[in-house]
């Protein structure tokens, strides 16, 4: 039965294509240029992305604080709201609102423009990221390419922020943190090659059709492992924290921040959290694939699940040292990478 | 203190009654709930200030969770210890870096006024309110972490309390 | 290497220091005094290049209350407080060397049960300290969770001392001649429930950090002092006994019911952070065996002997040591037959187990700083007196 | 490993006076300053006296001397042993062992401040633990400063 709820839950992109199909009709009708009604869809896009990035990072935030206290023997906050969950509101709440301090000696336009490039490259990660049976915002033809080159930007916010901020344990988190992420860019970069080998294309949404609907982690056991690695590294968490470790660069780059900039980086990491779970769930847990529930509700059941792990991954090891984190990088994920990308060439060669 | 008591919604200005009153309490309670320490321990009260943070009684539950390192990222300074005059510049200063609303909390003796020092060593400086202006003081040596939460949540209310306008 | 016999050490003064700086790329880096990875207020300033540390130069006195001068201006009993306001994790330790050292001068014997006191509360309050130590290195290592899990067990403790003293760290629970309170009925049951479930405590968090993976790979090999060196610089403690060298006041020259004790003394091999950390946690298991004879031969009696009422005792000077978590704590009381103590010179262990930090450091990465640092398990007040 | 007798014997033999101060059992030797260095190394060379508790002065203002003591245990024959002398109290002038003992470096440093001595060819003379601004040494007897009244004095009824 073809209801409007069904197509809602079950089949959205017919659903959009069908409001996208009546929005142009009625736009020819008026004589408007096609290209006007695909700006307001896009429009509607930015919308629902931006309005989905806010409440997913208050949760977000919420939900590892609750995991971490509960991995701790306590309880996490619980005063503010039901369970506390309007705790992340009044955390962001109150940044808002806090002096905004810039130092007298830091680069000025630079110190300011760092948090918006860090948050800039988290949010157009969203343009590809399949939240449903055809809702994808664009399903580009080189969707992996361009969320690995994307992800790479918020380097450049980091490293500028900890230039600009003047300050020598700032210096060096930027510094640290553009080693870590480019050495652990490139296994990454070979394991999504393997898996865009095995599904023959590299739209996000032909990956996710291409897979079994348990996904290819199965197939491939050691590319999902080093595909959390790594990206436990890009976004600075874990084990890998090095950037801004507390005890001993006081807070890396972050250490000159105050209030509303420093809110852009808090924001800009957790989010990050979510996109990890979300690509990895895409790559290997078959994405919104799945029986009974609705195809949005098992693609964020898969991520969170995923950011479960990550989560529990930090709050368990130590932090690394600058160079076992680069010796592990380069001796020990990047063979593993290629041995991963060479049986599954044989494979796909094979089969 | 003029016309409205904290929290209440309706403010009575002398033209006729202003809604600014929600504003103030939403304000008030996102500052008064997420309150981020400033990690300060100087000597015995810093171990109970620990204990504090601990899973046995917990101050995450009321929000201050992340103790950071850096005085640009925290709203309170828990002055934990005896304070000595050669001290007394690095306070200033963390102070000073710390952005605004900003609350100190005096906790244990020594903070206060000096502690069992006070009387006659020849480096202390009796009371930490000599150099910062200080919002709740903690007496005890070292104060129970009980008495620290305590501490704590009568700054949440005294924040409640205060207005946006002045 | 400075080579030992000449005088001047060949240690670059820093005036020297700030001149070199300026010229190759090497820059100063300032850490502390308020700084998350020193505990308490401890200003090290580190010549590096790039992130390896080339020299340091620590920088003390920002809690020196000059407490030996205080002393000279109080009578005995008055200073028994003040001695566990220097170390505050090492009460007891720091109460019963001051409180021996005035029995000594008075020539005063304490009965039987009032020494099983004291080394119950001495043993629990080294585990209570090496628990402590646990938690705060594993902040410093990025590891929060150990923190939680030792102050669960720490809490347990907390209350068993306070129950008996009053006071949960800062003590001042020893007299001279005994304790006014006797222990209170409740503390052999908690004792029980407590080394029944302490063992399998110690092996958690021994996996969850010291065994860990990347906490070896961070610690093995790093920060190495060999046993001459330590001994040179007066360390004692744990951070001595990583450096193959199982010298423990309590078997050196026993002190109390020490010597009718059994336990072993653990002893690391090649004294880096690693096993400075191994010889913390084999020390609480062997706490626990101390623990367990001290409760089974707790004799009956008087819980402490009729002192004076105004302590003076004859003209004359002691020096009386204990073996505390972090090393050999003594009191050097010198008397001239009044009230007050002519001069007491405190001898504390993180005062010579910093001194090392710079011979230490040459040449490790600014990270391992943060290892070697908690390794030493310094608590500052001690060092600055 | 000598064994104690023997060890007795032989301080005896290099020290002339050997007193034995009431309640401490350790035997204190009462030296020239000078000739400081050359004993220490004797005690620690050949006697294994390895550790050196402490060292620290007293302020004996009657005589106009500060007393310098230096303590020493050896963990192989578990004995303790006192080596003492006396210094005029101004501008006194002790020479460094911190070569012989890393540890005596720190100690040196803080009895330096507090007392207002020199040891002459310490690698490192800056303060230890005062602030700058402190004139006067605190731990002699005369030390007097503002934050530092009298306590009422204590009779003893």
């Amino acid at each position: 039965m073809e209801t409007f709820l069904y197509k809602l839950f079950y089949d959205t992109g017919a659903l959009i294509d069908g409001w996208h199909a009546a929005a142009n009709a009625a736009g020819a009708a008026r004589g408007w240029p096609p290209l006007v009604v695909d700006i307001l869809f896009q429009l509607g896009w930015a919308v629902a992305a931006a309005l989905f990035l806010a409440l997913n990072a208050l949760f977000i935030i919420w939900f590892e604080r609750k995991v971490a206290a509960k991995m701790q023997l306590r309880r996490g906050p619980n005063r503010v709201g039901p369970f506390g969950l309007l705790q992340t509101l009044a955390d962001t709440g109150k940044l808002l609102i806090k002096e905004d301090i810039i130092p007298t000696a830091a680069d000025r336009p630079v110190f300011r423009a760092a948090p918006f490039v860090v948050l800039a490259a988290t949010v157009l990660l969203f343009v590809v990221l399949p939240f449903g049976k055809g809702l994808i915002p664009a399903d580009l033809n080189i969707g992996v390419v361009y969320f690995l080159a994307i992800s790479g930007i918020s380097v450049i916010g980091i490293l500028s922020g900890g230039w600009a901020s003047n300050n020598k344990y700032s210096l060096m988190g930027g510094m640290r943190s553009a080693a870590q992420i480019v050495s652990y860019e490139v296994p990454g970069v070979l394991v999504v090659l393997s898996v865009a080998m095995l599904a023959g294309s590299l739209k996000m949404g032909d990956i996710v059709r291409a897979q079994p609907s348990y996904g290819y982690a199965l197939l491939q056991p050691v590319g999902f492992i080093l595909f959390l690695i790594a990206s436990n590294a890009e976004i600075n968490r874990g084990p890998f924290d090095l950037p801004e470790a507390d005890s001993e660069l006081v807070s890396g780059f972050v250490t000159e921040y105050s209030a509303m900039r420093f809110a852009f980086f808090f924001l800009a990491e957790y989010t990050n959290l979510f996109l990890a779970g979300a690509f990895a769930t895409t790559l290997f847990l078959g994405g919104w694939r799945g029986p009974l529930l609705p195809p949005v509700v098992w693609f964020l059941l898969k991520s969170y699940i995923v950011v479960f792990v990550l989560i529990w991954i930090r709050w368990t090891f130590p932090r690394l040292r600058v160079d076992h984190l680069m010796e592990f990088s380069w001796k020990v994920l990047l063979p593993l990478a290629l041995l991963n990308l060479l049986v599954t060439a044989v494979l796909v060669k094979v089969l | 203190m003029n016309g409205v008591e904290p929290g209440s919604l309706v403010l009575r200005m002398p033209g006729g009654n202003v809604l600014v009153g929600s504003l103030e309490t939403a304000v008030n309670a996102a500052r008064s709930n997420s309150l981020w320490t400033l990690t300060f321990g100087l000597a015995c009260c810093a171990i109970e200030m620990m204990a504090a943070g601990a899973s046995t009684y917990d101050w995450a539950r009321f929000g201050f969770e992340i103790p950071s390192a850096s005085p640009r990222r925290s709203d309170m300074m828990i002055v934990a210890g005896t304070v000595v005059r050669k001290m007394v510049p690095v306070i200033r200063t963390l102070y000073e870096q710390m952005p605004d609303p900003k609350y100190v909390v005096a906790m244990g003796g020594c903070a206060i006024a000096g502690g069992p020092y006070t009387y006659d060593s020849y480096t202390i400086v009796r009371g930490v309110s000599e150099i910062v202006p200080v919002d709740i003081y903690i007496p005890g040596c070292p104060p129970r972490p009980e008495a620290l939460l305590h501490g704590l949540m009568t700054l949440q209310e005294r924040i409640r309390g205060q207005t946006v306008r002045k | 290497m400075s080579d030992p016999t000449t005088p001047t050490g060949g240690r670059a003064s820093p005036a020297t220091a700030q001149a070199s700086a300026g010229t190759s790329d090497e820059f100063l880096l300032n850490v502390g005094p308020q700084h998350p990875a020193t505990h308490g207020v401890l200003r090290v300033v580190v010549t590096m290049d790039g992130e390896v540390v080339k020299d340091l130069q620590p920088h003390l006195g920002y809690v020196h209350r000059g407490l030996e001068k205080l002393f000279e201006n109080r009578t005995y009993e008055q200073i028994i407080p003040f001695t566990d306001r220097t170390d505050y994790l090492s009460a007891i330790a720091n109460n019963w060397a001051y409180v021996m050292a005035v029995e000594k001068l008075l020539g005063m014997e304490v009965p039987k049960k009032v020494e099983y006191i004291r080394v119950l509360m001495a043993e629990l309050n080294r585990i209570n300290s090496h628990l402590l130590w646990l938690a705060a290195y594993g902040l410093d290592m990025g590891a929060f969770t150990p923190f939680l899990y030792a102050f669960r067990d720490r809490e347990e403790i907390n209350t068993m001392i306070e129950e008996a003293s009053g006071g949960r760290l800062t003590t001042n629970y020893f007299r001279i001649g005994g304790f006014i309170h006797d222990l209170p009925p409740a503390f052999f049951p908690r004792l029980k429930k407590f080394l029944g479930r302490f063992g399998r405590a110690v092996d958690e968090l021994d996996t969850l950090l010291v065994e860990n993976a990347i906490f070896v790979a961070r610690t093995r090999g790093v920060g190495i002092i060999s046993r001459e060196r330590a001994i040179s610089y007066g360390m004692s403690g744990p951070c001595l006994r990583a450096s193959d060298a199982p010298l423990d006041l309590r078997r050196e020259a026993p002190y109390s019911i020490y010597g009718s004790l059994e336990f072993e003394i653990p002893a690391g091999r090649n004294g880096d952070t690693w096993d400075r950390s191994w010889v913390r946690i084999e020390e609480m298991r062997q706490s626990l065996r101390i623990l367990r004879q001290a409760m089974d031969g707790f004799p009956e009696g008087e819980h402490r002997v009729r002192a004076p009422r105004n302590i003076e005792p004859p003209a004359g000077e002691v020096y009386s040591a204990v073996e505390g978590p972090r090393g050999e704590v003594g009191f050097y009381v010198v008397s001239d037959g009044t009230r007050k103590p002519y001069r007491v010179k405190m001898r504390k262990p993180s005062f010579s187990n910093f001194s090392a930090l710079p011979e230490i450091m040459r040449g490790l990465k600014i990270a391992d700083l943060v290892a070697v640092m908690g390794s030493l398990d310094l608590v500052v007040p001690e060092i600055d007196r | 490993m000598r064994d104690t007798a023997d060890i007795l014997a032989a301080i005896r033999s290099r020290f002339p006076r050997v007193e034995n101060r009431p309640v401490d059992p350790a035997p204190s030797l009462v030296v020239e300053p000078e000739k400081l260095r050359e004993h220490l190394l004797f005690l620690r060379d050949q006697l294994s006296f390895h550790h050196l508790v402490f060292l620290t002065a007293l302020d004996r203002p009657a005589e106009s001397e500060l007393e310098l003591v230096y303590r020493l245990f050896s963990y192989e024959s578990r004995l303790s042993v006192m080596v003492r002398f006396r210094v005029p109290r101004d501008a006194g002038r002790v020479p460094t062992v911190s070569d012989l003992f890393r540890t005596a470096e720190w100690h040196e440093r803080e009895t330096a401040e507090l007392f207002g001595l020199e040891f002459t060819g310490h690698p490192d003379p800056r303060r230890l633990l005062l602030p700058d601004d402190l004139e006067g040494y605190p731990l002699r007897k005369d030390f007097t400063h503002p934050n530092m009244p009298r306590l009422p004095e204590v009779t003893s009824t």
